[in-house]
């Protein structure tokens, strides 16, 4: 190691600062640091996430990542029960947490409700049952028509239809998981907000819609291939993603972009839950309301890994202060045209959620008929 | 009379259902010399190796100085060997190969070290006693293979064809080192060979086997001029074989004309006798005697002052010749010359037909 | 054999084309590592220690290495102790099922490990031996098995038969043979069978993806970047195992050569 | 051949049953519980013990299992082909053609890629292949392109190539130095072109060698789920990506287990089939 960080001074003294700073994180973290399992999407124990947290309570995350609820709910099922501290899920699962009995019951007199910039998300659906509090919402972003806007105008990107667009044919990619892209479908056929409850017809004109996407597609990426089939060129339109991945590329030069259209958005959101028999419930405890401070909320909305928007009204003040371009781009400022919360009370947004009327199971082999189609 | 130092006892071997060893009952006498030999495949390595313990017989039994072998694992009897391929162990030194045997026993390193270097020296290969084995002669591994086997001090040494890898010059100054030790030592040497030269000339004892039997036991002299069959006869090679019928004067036809030997036999069977070949007498004109063949020389071969001359008799019947280059002067040896051979019937010897 | 030089010149072409095709991405893979661009291309940006820098200052690719080394040490020395007992036993010993013995010994390889990986983690789940590091221990050893028999049995394959035989015959008890005969005999494929299980431990990801848990290897770490925050980082963590990998390699390589060289004429 | 090899000692199954133990717990064990698990239930994400063919009849039943099925033996199948006909040249050339010395070195070469992480020059070749990436900027240099090659089959062809290349390449090699220089000389002394001569001399008397390398690829190739996912895009997914998604969303291990037997039982076929030509016609 020593070897390959010698080659030029100021690069040598670059790596050296490095590796001091460092060195007594990464011993501190060896020696005797509390570890605490977490589960969740990729980049929620990054050090920009939890770093602070973690050097002020002498705590180190161990995580472990996972893409898609489903996949969650794997992940936990074949791991022994108090293997994960904290789980952050997509809130339409909770409740299937909460059925299986894999998550605590928490009390909401430790958390900032007052706050709440929403009012939908101090009762946010599946959070509660039989008045008590099972995990805690903590950020949450739109999906829409994500694309290169060298290849598809502003006009056209107002539709989902544009996914369809003859000059894309090829470049028009998938996030690799069936909830959003078919909800997207569903959209595009008119269903708006009851847009997860439809009958065995609508499924079918679903089915039916996705399948003459097609031979538009180009891809079915998960996370990284998404960000970088987006970023290299490779895909003009990316369906089933928003600002949470575009909006990375865009702070870093990149032609793309991320609309709600007018067939209406979904929005994706992340709560906190405590793991079932875990030992650090405190420590836990602390972590999320950390999360939901307002410098908490700050750091959340301006994750590394994917952006999301601030839930309290601390938190948005906190990142307009700190990052008031950042808030000027997602629209998180009060009176701002994009603002998320007119964007809901407009009822162009509606809340992910897990199939009513089929299985998730109904909707996850069609996804896989559709990929090998 | 106490029991010979190794005993044989209705030994058996099979692997799978082939009998390398059938019914083998042989004797080795304290202090003797003894030389099993015999073409490949006749049993004879197996039988040094049912003697090391690397072959457990399969019937019968093996004492070693009055005490059972069977069961006894090989490291438990004190039978070291010298093999074929010498199997000195490649990442040890000369010296260290020496001392294997005395550190398995336990021995402390520096009487080991020093008893090791003792036999080197004489082996007369002390100098090269830290010297890698793979650098060293042929002939200076094979006195590190025999010090190795020596250094424990045994009362039989076992060799397996210790010889067969070096070249002839190595060979007899080799045999004449074995020899020498033995007569030193006084211990017991069984050594297997293929080459009957080898076993005839250090041997006390030669035991020819065949196909898992023993054809003979003998001293060289006995196997050579008394062959007990036909096999031995034709192994020990320097045996002209005459076969034929007897005929009403108790003499035999062969192919070469009637022959006469020292013994009666049935008349109208089938016999055959051998005469060694330097029992033959060569003269130019015919002579008198009752055994005469008349032959062709065909060719003839040196070794040293000996030469051998091959004939043809009539019928085809070769003839081999051993005679002393001095006692040839004044006959006259061309290809294709015609010459009269005889012997006297004292010297046939009759196979057991 | 009659050449006419354009043949010639023809093949050796055709031959550096697939050497360039092969190391290409490694080479490229070790450029990207120091180049600034996050997704580099021609022309390329200005040299950076950046992702080395990022990498190595986060601790979860040091706990990663931690447990990568735990790992490849284990498993090899597991592996290679196995191996070596087959390797050993097919050497000296004939038995009833043999045969299967062998093909015990060798299938791992042809199994991908993606369903290796599937089977290994339902099975140890039933012991509760899922998601911890032993479990990742247990597999890559298995996987590891076959390439130590492999080289062992070569070795032992040089050996002459006699020299086991000549221990015991000079007193050596079968296990005192194996200790000061056999184990020095083999000792440099004993070497090379460490070094290479090592290394295939220390690279393999599917496995350790899949039964890892919270335990991440270092490939594994490799994998969620891929999988997640694509960036450069993965050249330079691959780069840096790249230059231990093929340490061990050389180690090994040098033993084996070593052996070349200097042939051991019975 | 001797007594001892055949002995059933305290010594002998020392050293023989640790890997009968070690591989047939951990090995054949996985295996085993693999297909019991195929006949598994899911509830509510998790797995219950029972006896029920759902699995299997669902997971035969569907279209694209059959499509994924016959796009992945398709795809290793290329991969064979492509990888064996690129490689042979090369292997030749080393073969035939060089010093042993330049052989030995090429060969430690050749080992390298082994030691390198795969995902490393996937990712890589990510970068080289992208419609900005390296090539593409040579293209553009001369005013052609840019190409598509990521996510498309050729991309998952390059990535099967990174993985078996090397490998057909020294297994080959290794074949084709052991043919005995003279037949090759007595051919061409007999009149035979050079092209003949490598068709009717070299080929059949390399062709163990020359099958066992193209088994591996396929076996390699079959089963990676790397190269098709990532230079790929999945499009369609192979056998390998069906795993992983099966087993991870929706937590179907009992169906993945049924798509992995049948990927097993496949390459034993296909393998065997090989292997068992290759030796047949040289007694």
């Amino acid at each position: 190691m020593k070897k390959l960080l010698n080659v030029s001074r100021r690069d040598a003294l670059k790596a050296g600062a490095a590796a001091v700073l460092a060195m007594p994180f990464v011993s501190r973290a060896w020696a005797q640091a509390v570890e605490i399992n977490m589960l969740a999407w990729y980049g929620h124990g990054e050090p920009d996430m939890v770093g602070a947290f973690e050097a002020a309570n002498n705590v180190k995350f161990k995580p472990k990542y996972y893409a898609g609820g489903d996949n969650m709910l794997a992940l936990i099922a074949q791991s022994p029960p108090g293997t994960y501290d904290i789980i952050l899920s997509d809130a339409e699962f909770v409740q299937q947490l909460n059925v299986a009995g894999l998550i605590e019951e928490m009390n909401a007199a430790d958390y900032p409700f007052d706050d709440m910039i929403y009012d939908d998300f101090k009762q946010f659906p599946g959070h509660w049952k039989d008045g008590k509090l099972y995990s805690m919402m903590v950020r949450c972003g739109h999906l829409g028509v994500s694309y290169n806007t060298t290849a598809i105008s502003e006009e056209e990107a107002k539709s989902y239809k544009c996914y369809w667009k003859p000059e894309i044919k090829g470049k028009v990619g998938h996030f690799d998981w069936h909830l959003p892209s078919l909800g997207q479908m569903s959209l595009l056929n008119g269903n708006g907000a009851k847009l997860w409850d439809v009958d065995e017809a609508g499924w079918g004109k679903i089915k039916e819609t996705t399948m003459s996407l097609r031979p538009q597609v180009g891809g079915y990426f998960d996370y990284g291939g998404t960000f970088n089939g987006l970023k290299n060129g490779e895909m003009m339109a990316m369906a089933g993603i928003g600002d949470w991945i575009t909006g990375v590329l865009e702070k870093d030069g990149a032609p793309v972009k991320s609309v709600v259209p007018v067939e209406g958005g979904i929005q994706w959101t992340e709560s906190y839950s405590i793991g079932k028999g875990t030992a650090k419930a405190d420590i836990v405890k602390k972590f999320i309301q950390y999360m939901l401070s307002p410098e908490g909320q700050a750091v959340s909305a301006q994750m590394a890994a994917y952006p999301g928007f601030a839930i309290t009204n601390g938190g948005r003040k906190a990142l307009n202060e700190t990052n008031p371009k950042e808030a000027q781009r997602t629209g998180q400022m009060d009176g701002a045209p994009n603002d998320p919360v007119t964007l809901i009370k407009e009822g162009r947004i509606h809340y992910r959620d897990i199939p009513k009327q089929q299985t998730l199971e109904d909707w996850n082999d069609f996804w896989q008929e559709y990929k090998n189609a | 009379m106490t029991e010979p130092l190794v005993v044989f006892e209705n030994v058996v071997k099979r692997f799978g259902n082939f009998e390398a060893v059938k019914q083998l009952n042989l004797n080795v006498h304290e202090g003797e010399f003894l030389a099993l030999m015999g073409p490949s495949g006749c049993g004879k390595t197996t039988t040094l190796r049912m003697l090391a313990g690397l072959e457990e017989p399969s019937e019968g039994d093996i004492r070693l100085a009055g005490k059972s072998l069977v069961g006894v694992k090989p490291h438990e009897r004190d039978t070291p060997m010298v093999w074929q391929s010498l199997a000195l162990f490649p990442f040890l030194n000369a010296r260290e190969n020496v001392e294997f045997g005395l550190k398995m026993r336990g021995m402390d390193g520096v009487e080991r070290k020093r008893k090791a270097f003792e036999w080197l020296e004489r082996l007369g290969i002390g100098e090269f006693s830290e010297r890698d084995v793979n650098s060293l002669s042929g002939g200076q591994r094979q006195r590190v293979a025999l010090a190795r086997a020596l250094v424990t001090e045994p009362g039989i040494l076992l060799l397996d064809e210790p010889l067969s890898a070096l070249d002839a010059n190595l060979v007899i100054r080799m045999q004449a080192v074995l020899t020498k030790l033995q007569r030193e030592l006084g211990i017991t040497f069984v050594y297997v060979t293929h080459s009957q030269s080898e076993a005839f000339a250090m041997a006390d004892r030669v035991v020819i086997m065949s196909k898992g039997e023993i054809s003979q036991i003998g001293t060289p002299r006995d196997i050579y001029r008394t062959p007990a069959n036909r096999f031995v006869a034709e192994f020990v090679g320097r045996n002209n074989i005459f076969s034929g019928r007897v005929n009403k004067r108790g003499a035999i036809d062969t192919e070469a004309g009637t022959l006469h030997v020292d013994r009666k036999l049935p008349v109208g069977d089938f016999v055959s006798f051998v005469v060694a070949a330097d029992l033959v007498a060569i003269s130019l004109s015919k002579p008198k005697e009752r055994n005469v063949i008349a032959a062709h020389l065909i060719s003839e071969e040196f070794v040293g002052s000996m030469v051998t001359l091959f004939f043809e008799a009539t019928g085809g019947t070769e003839i081999k010749v051993q005679a002393q280059e001095r006692a040839l002067e004044g006959i006259l040896r061309t290809p294709g010359q015609l010459l009269y051979l005889s012997f006297n019937a004292s010297s046939s010897h009759v196979l057991k037909y | 054999m009659k050449d006419d030089i354009t043949t010639r010149w023809l093949l050796r072409i055709y031959t550096a084309v697939i050497f360039i095709f092969i190391f290409a991405p490694i080479l490229a893979s070790f450029v990207f590592s120091f180049n600034s661009d996050r997704f580099p291309t021609i022309p390329l940006g200005s040299f950076t220690w950046h992702w080395y820098v990022t990498a190595f200052s986060d601790s979860d690719v040091w706990s990663a290495a931690e447990v990568s080394i735990l790992v490849a040490l284990s498993s090899a020395l597991l592996a290679t102790a196995i191996g070596f007992s087959a390797a050993y036993t097919d050497h000296r010993y004939d038995f009833f099922g043999k045969k299967a013995f062998l093909v015990l010994a060798l299938l791992p390889p042809t199994i991908p490990l993606v369903i290796f990986a599937l089977a290994t983690l339902g099975w140890l789940s039933i012991f509760g031996a899922s998601g911890k590091v032993v479990s990742i221990i247990i597999a890559h050893t298995v996987l590891c098995v076959p390439f130590a028999m492999a080289v062992i049995r070569l070795r032992l394959n040089q050996m002459d038969p006699n020299l086991e035989p000549a221990a015991w015959n000079l007193g050596a008890t079968e296990w005192m043979a194996m200790k000061s005969v056999v184990v020095p005999f083999t000792l440099p494929s004993i070497v090379a069978a460490l070094c290479l299980t090592a290394a295939v431990s220390f690279d393999e990801f599917a496995v350790a993806w899949f039964v890892s848990g919270l335990n991440k290897t270092v490939p594994v770490i490799i994998l969620e970047i891929l999988t997640g925050n694509i960036d450069p980082q993965i050249n330079a963590i691959g780069s840096v195992v790249f230059v231990v990998s093929i340490s061990l390699v050389v180690i090994a390589q040098v033993l084996v050569m070593g052996r070349i060289k200097k042939p051991e004429t019975v | 051949m001797s007594e001892h090899r055949s002995d059933n000692s305290a010594y002998a199954l020392a050293w023989r049953l640790p890997m009968i133990l070690w591989q047939g717990l951990f090995f054949i064990g996985p295996l085993i519980f693999m297909i019991a698990m195929s006949f598994f239930l899911v509830k509510n994400y998790r797995m219950e013990p029972a006896l029920q063919v759902g699995n299997w009849t669902k997971t035969l039943s569907r279209g694209f299992f059959w499509d994924s099925y016959f796009l992945t033996l398709w795809l290793a199948g290329l991969a064979v082909i492509i990888t064996t006909c690129v490689a042979f040249p090369a292997s030749c050339f080393l073969a035939f053609r060089v010093s042993d010395l330049a052989r030995r070195w090429a060969i430690f070469f050749l080992i390298i890629p082994f030691f390198t992480s795969y995902l490393v020059r996937i990712f890589a070749w990510q970068v080289i292949l992208a419609q900005q990436g390296v090539i593409n900027a040579g293209f553009s240099l001369f005013g052609i392109g840019p190409y598509t090659m990521l996510n498309t089959k050729f991309g998952t062809m390059i990535g099967y190539l990174t993985l078996c290349l090397p490998l057909a390449v020294i297994l080959q090699t290794f074949s084709l130095a052991n043919i005995d220089k003279r037949l090759v000389e007595a051919a061409h002394n007999l009149g035979c072109g050079r092209l003949r001569t490598i068709f009717t001399v070299v080929v059949p008397l390399a062709k163990t060698g020359l099958i066992v390398a193209a088994v591996f690829c396929f076996i390699l190739s079959f089963g990676d789920f790397v190269a098709p996912y990532y230079l790929g895009g999945s499009k369609p997914p192979t056998l390998s990506i069906m795993i992983i998604d099966t087993s991870k969303s929706g937590q179907q291990w009992p169906r993945a287990a049924v798509v992995a037997i049948m990927m097993i039982v496949t390459m034993l076929v296909v393998a065997l089939t090989a292997i068992g030509y290759a030796y047949r016609k040289r007694r």
